[in-house]
């Protein structure tokens, strides 16, 4: 059981598990820095498992794997950078950096002229 | 010799798995961001577990020096913006209820301790924010370990498939670098890299979309420290960068992580500012950020006309080219991740 | 042998990923003139689009793969990325050409503020290259990347209005396409990890039953069902698309949405087909017809028009959501899917762009205050109800081809199959009844102002873009009707796995 | 041999001193006594052990990047515990130890 | 020797997993920091121990850049970057002149959490 636990083997499950808890993470906690943090934890499971198929048997590392890696990261990295900026634009607009429950906040029945 | 790995390994993983799960249930923002800077501390250490050192590179260069600081500065903005004194009532006319009142009974977010760092984080109320709400807790527990038990049932069902290194092995000395990775990025799947130039490119272009940044004045500092350990790691980061966007061809490197450590070097300065930041020609800066991916492009449309396909290099001048791309690209991805951290476009482009 | 040398075409393909992708680079550099880039190279790039078509249709017949596939870098399939242009992804160019032309010269007369064109232009034309460069894609992670690229700048796009609801919208949007591509992606991960493989045909050809293609297609097809806002998962749908500038509005509902299933059916086409089971059929079934009611319904309550116009996207999805049960008692039948994305995408961009121009001359799309407008504006009307005819699905429009077609499919799929399943059968043919009856009462509901009497009051000013781009989608999306048979031909030569 | 025996006893001390380190910063009653067991393990901790390693370096250059890692690490804990503490001193009241 | 450097490397993670408890007690942000600030020397230390007993070189890279960029964190948790906006240009002026509809809504009833 030893030998067949390398890395190439034991990582991926530990990728899938933190796939797993980002998105529980990313359903369950309504802050946007916490959904961001999750989202990113998401993805470093997945690079997890990429990487873990990457590096199995005994054989050198698939160097492919590991360069669709590194362009995973990169785009990761820019998307919460960006996701970060329209954060604290939105929290700049509407004073939460939460987003407000129901599908559609843009109703306007509310509006003193429907009434 | 393995079993300690094996050890180490399950040690490695149990606390990724903590730290993830203690960071996304914590309900005070600045202790979820500093369990992130852990978790990409303990990520590059797994990476390095998998023989992928390139990665583990890219990571400490992206997780310590860009992630964590681009978080923190998002809570002290958002921190900012929640106590600042509501007088514009034209966005928001009823005042937010006063944050800590209404999470005073949360639990765990008011935690007994000495004085001083309580007081300190006195600022901080705002930056705490309310447990997960209870209803719908099982189901998603119930959904995610499903889809976790899936994953990894599926995972064992898969055995070894050497995938693509021996077909890499073997263009290995047409493609003009001797680093696999270098290789697969910069000459094999260029296309990918290209497009993630471009992804880099318009999450900047995103965040200038938004709005403007805030004023940069200098901000001197009473005592030496700080700018002398600015004078003394800037030229160390610079040289350091430099190096791995030379080493990226025979040994792990390349312009992501130069690229990553000159963008953290920018930020270490533009959040130091001895003295006034150089407020760049904003037509300069737009070139700037976009010369690394047109370069690329650029250099690819020869191999349009000329060679079999877009993007193509001919063997003999397959690494002056790799150079000459992945020069461009680091410098377009620092100031791409400068001008991220910074936040808006400069007020002087919409005069 | 073909008359036209396939190496033309291969220069063609490569010429079009060049051009997707050097556009937007261009107008990111040098913003300042990016309102002129794009008004120029569009049209450029569209001539050498139909170009690209022309020869592709008397190529193809000669050629022994109905596909064009360019190894980038000269390197070929398992090692190199591949492009890979056949029929389906020529159809889905033209489409996405057609409404990004139209939107252009809509947002021509629609942003006049130099700070905004500096920041609209960039941005728009890196949603249209995206797009392009999303359907020239034959590797599944090359997919991942152009899908991130499409995905962020309608984000951006969507939150450049700077109001409230835009921006909430946004940020809903930008979770949920982070959500799809992660799972897309590990997906693509399982998949690399079993065939070490990444080109979509070599997938296709290597893909048994076995629990990770399975697993794979759960975790794709699930990310770009979210991704295309199907029934349980469109909350982020309205916001996003009623609170974007009208142009992007036009490009969200029309394009991106269709351009997600397009992607579904690629991957449909060329790996998971062999994983269609009557049980799927149901769910998607249900899923459809959900969809379809609830669209409708939420439609005909909706107080604005452009939130019309998004509900109505959602139950228009459905419609899509319920061709796949038939297509998987059916699977020749699979070009529905590509006539509903065409009728849908252009009506839907006409209607949308005719709710940005009356909000622009009302200053605002309330429908009960908008009879004044609604009344002086004919053009504007026009657009709006020859757009909704289309989507209705009234003869002779596009709409109504693309239903018909789903009904005969309907009919020819419940003919051979266990009765069980001709009774669900006859149930999506029924739904898509209704939906039609729905489609027509929202619809009516939107234009009927403008038939009662009353003052007529034409607003403020509109540029002749924003009057004639809605006129000309919409003509468009009803003379669609008529080009059924060229559609047809193109699609012909489409790889479909074995 | 002699240097496998001294990398061995360079290692170790440097553990402990990590191990200081970290005990002192569970067991110190706030900010200005933890950081002093954060610079050791900087600076004692990590030197002991790039010491041991450089005996199993084989050419000069790795030891000189050795010592550079050492001394960025020196500047950077100092910095940082200087600026953390001059933050707490300037937002939180003195807090003294009666 | 390997082994050591090995069961070396385990133990410094071992310190980092039981820093881990001032991170969650920790009653302010300065502890924190300090604690992330161990846990940056802990990594290189891991780094290092292994770069050796893996004899893989390029570990001593890594550890270089995260020594190297240990102190950015710290510097942003010091440097708040809370700054008025420019004065006069409202950060979130609508670049695209698009009508708007009307004054937002009022926040919502219930409970939330910011």
């Amino acid at each position: 059981m030893i030998e067949s636990l390398d890395p190439g083997t034991l990582y991926p499950f530990g990728g899938a598990a933190l796939f797993a808890l980002g998105l529980h993470g990313l359903i369950r906690r309504r802050h946007l820095i916490l959904r961001i943090l999750a989202v990113n934890i998401m993805g470093s499971g997945v690079f997890m498992v990429f990487l873990g198929i990457a590096a199995r048997g005994n054989a050198p590392p698939d160097p492919v794997a590991q360069a669709l890696t590194l362009t995973g990261i990169v785009v990761a990295v820019s998307a919460t950078a960006f996701a970060l900026a329209l954060t604290v634009h939105l929290a700049r607009l509407t004073g939460y950096a939460v987003l407000l429950p129901g599908p559609l906040q843009t109703h306007r029945d509310s509006h003193p002229d429907d009434r | 010799m393995n079993a300690a790995l094996l050890t180490f390994d399950f040690v490695l993983l149990a606390g990724l798995l903590g730290v993830a799960w203690r960071c996304l249930a914590s309900t005070d923002l600045f202790r979820a961001v500093v369990l992130f800077i852990t978790f990409g501390l303990l990520l590059a250490i797994a990476w390095v577990r998998l023989e992928a050192p390139d990665i583990a590179l890219a990571e400490a260069a992206i997780g310590a020096g860009i992630t964590g600081a681009l978080l923190l500065v998002t809570l002290e903005r958002l921190k900012h913006i929640m106590n600042r004194p509501r007088t514009d009532t034209d966005h928001d006319p009823a005042p937010p209820p006063d944050p800590v009142a209404s999470d005073a009974d949360a639990p765990g977010a008011a935690p007994t301790g000495d004085a001083a760092s309580r007081a300190a984080d006195a600022g901080n109320a705002a930056l705490s924010c309310a447990p997960a709400p209870a209803r719908g807790r099982w189901i998603t527990l119930v959904v995610t370990v499903g889809l976790a038990g899936l994953l990894m049932a599926t995972l064992a069902t898969q055995e070894h498939d050497p995938g693509l290194q021996p077909t890499v092995a073997e263009h290995m000395d047409v493609s003009g670098v001797d680093h696999g990775i270098t290789a697969v990025l910069l000459n094999f799947r260029s296309w990918d890299t290209l497009l993630e130039l471009a992804m880099v490119l318009l999450a900047g272009l995103g965040a200038w979309s938004l709005g403007r940044h805030d004023a940069l004045p200098a901000r001197p500092t009473p005592g030496p420290v700080l700018p002398g350990a600015v004078r003394l790691l800037l030229p160390v980061a610079i040289v350091t960068g430099v190096y791995l966007l030379w080493a990226g061809s025979h040994a792990p490197g390349g312009a992501f992580q130069a690229g990553a450590v000159l963008g953290a070097a920018g930020i270490l300065v533009s959040l130091a500012r001895p003295h006034e930041l150089p407020d760049p020609d904003p037509r300069l800066l737009r070139i700037g950020v976009t010369a690394g991916a047109l370069l690329f492009l650029a250099i690819g449309l020869w191999g349009l006309f000329a060679g079999p396909a877009l993007l193509t290099w001919p063997s003999e001048l397959a690494y002056p080219l790799i150079l000459i791309i992945e020069t461009g690209a680091t410098l377009s991805i620092a100031l791409t991740l400068v001008a991220l951290f910074i936040g808006g476009r400069s007020p002087r482009e919409d005069t | 042998m073909s008359t036209a040398s396939p190496d033309t075409l291969i220069f063609a393909t490569g010429a079009l990923a060049a051009v997707s992708l050097g556009l937007p680079l261009l107008a990111s550099a040098w913003p300042w003139q990016a309102r002129r880039i794009g008004l120029l190279g569009l049209p450029l790039a569209i001539l050498g689009l139909l170009a690209a078509v022309g020869l592709f249709l008397d190529a193809a017949p000669g050629m022994d793969a109905p596909a064009v596939r360019v190894g980038l870098g000269g390197w070929e399939a398992p090692l190199g990325v591949t492009l890979h242009l056949d029929g389906l992804a020529l159809a889905m160019l033209l489409l996405n050409a057609l409404v990004a032309l139209a939107g252009s010269l809509y947002a021509r007369g629609y942003i006049h503020t130099a700070a905004g064109e500096r920041q609209f232009w960039p941005l728009w034309l890196w949603l249209w290259g995206g797009l392009n460069l999303l359907v020239l894609s034959g590797d599944a992670f090359n997919l991942f990347i152009t899908l991130e690229i499409a995905s962020l700048s309608a984000v951006a796009l969507v939150a450049l209005t700077g109001d409230t609801d835009a921006v909430t919208g946004a940020m809903r949007y930008l979770l949920i396409n982070l959500l799809g591509s992660l799972s897309f992606l590990l997906g693509a991960a399982l998949l690399y990890g079993e065939f070490g493989v990444l080109d979509l045909q070599l997938l296709g050809e290597l893909a048994d039953d076995g629990p990770t293609v399975r697993m794979a297609a759960a975790l794709m097809l699930g990310g770009l069902l979210m991704k295309a806002a199907v029934f349980p998962l469109h909350v982020w749908l309205a916001t996003a698309h009623a609170s974007a500038p009208a142009p992007v509005s036009g490009m969200l509902s029309g394009m991106v949405v269709a351009a997600m299933f397009y992607l579904i059916l690629r991957l449909w086409l060329l790996i998971f087909a062999p994983l269609g089971t009557p049980a799927l059929a149901v769910l998607l079934g249900l899923l459809g017809s959900a969809a379809l009611v609830w669209g409708s319904l939420q439609a005909l309550r909706a107080p604005r028009l452009k939130i019309v116009a998004a509900y109505s996207t959602v139950a228009q999805m459905g419609y899509i959501t319920l061709a796949f049960p038939i297509l998987i008692l059916h699977p020749a039948a699979w070009p529905v899917v590509v006539f509903f994305a065409f009728a849908h995408g252009l009506a839907k961009a006409a209607v949308l762009m005719a709710a940005g121009t009356v909000q622009k001359a009302a200053g605002h799309d309330r429908m009960n205050a908008l009879g004044p407008v609604l009344r002086a504006r004919g053009r504007t009307v026009f657009a709006l109800g020859l757009g909704g005819i289309s989507l209705m699905g009234l003869p002779l429009t596009g709409g109504f081809l693309a239903k018909y077609l789903l009904l005969e499919a309907g009919l020819l799929a419940a003919a051979d199959t266990t009765t069980i399943m001709q009774v669900w059968t006859a149930l999506w043919v029924v739904m898509v009844a209704l939906g039609s009856l729905l489609a027509t009462a929202y619809i009516l509901r939107m234009v009927a102002p403008a038939f009662a009497a009353g003052e007529r009051n034409p607003g403020g000013h509109v540029s002749a873009g924003m009057e004639w781009m809605p006129l000309a989608l919409a003509v468009g999306a009803a003379a669609m009707g008529l080009a059924g048979a060229s559609l047809t031909g193109l699609l012909e030569h489409t790889t479909v796995a074995a | 041999m002699i240097a496998d025996l001294l990398t061995t006893v360079l290692v170790l001390a440097g553990l402990a001193f990590f191990a200081a380190g970290t005990l002192g910063l569970l067991r110190f009653p706030d900010v200005y006594t933890r950081l002093h067991a954060l610079t050791k393990a900087d600076n004692l901790g990590l030197g002991l052990v790039v010491l041991g390693l450089m005996l199993q370096a084989e050419g000069p250059a790795m030891i000189f990047k050795l010592a550079l890692i050492w001394v960025l690490v020196l500047a950077a804990g100092a910095t940082a515990a200087h600026m953390v503490a001059q933050r707490t001193w300037t937002h939180g009241e003195f807090e003294r130890r009666e | 020797m390997n082994l050591l450097l090995v069961a070396a490397a385990g133990f410094l993670l071992l310190t980092i997993l039981f820093g881990l408890i001032r991170v969650l007690r920790g009653p302010g942000s300065g502890d924190r920091m300090l604690t992330a600030q161990l846990f940056g020397t802990s990594g290189v230390g891991i780094l290092l121990l292994l770069g050796f007993a893996l004899d893989q070189p390029a570990l001593v890279d890594v550890a270089l850049v995260f020594a190297l960029l240990a102190v950015v964190a710290a510097v942003a948790f010091v440097r708040q970057h809370g700054l008025p906006e420019p004065a006069g240009t409202p950060m979130h002026e609508n670049p695209v002149e698009e009508q708007p509809h009307d004054p937002p809504h009022n926040p919502p009833e219930d409970t939330h959490d910011r």
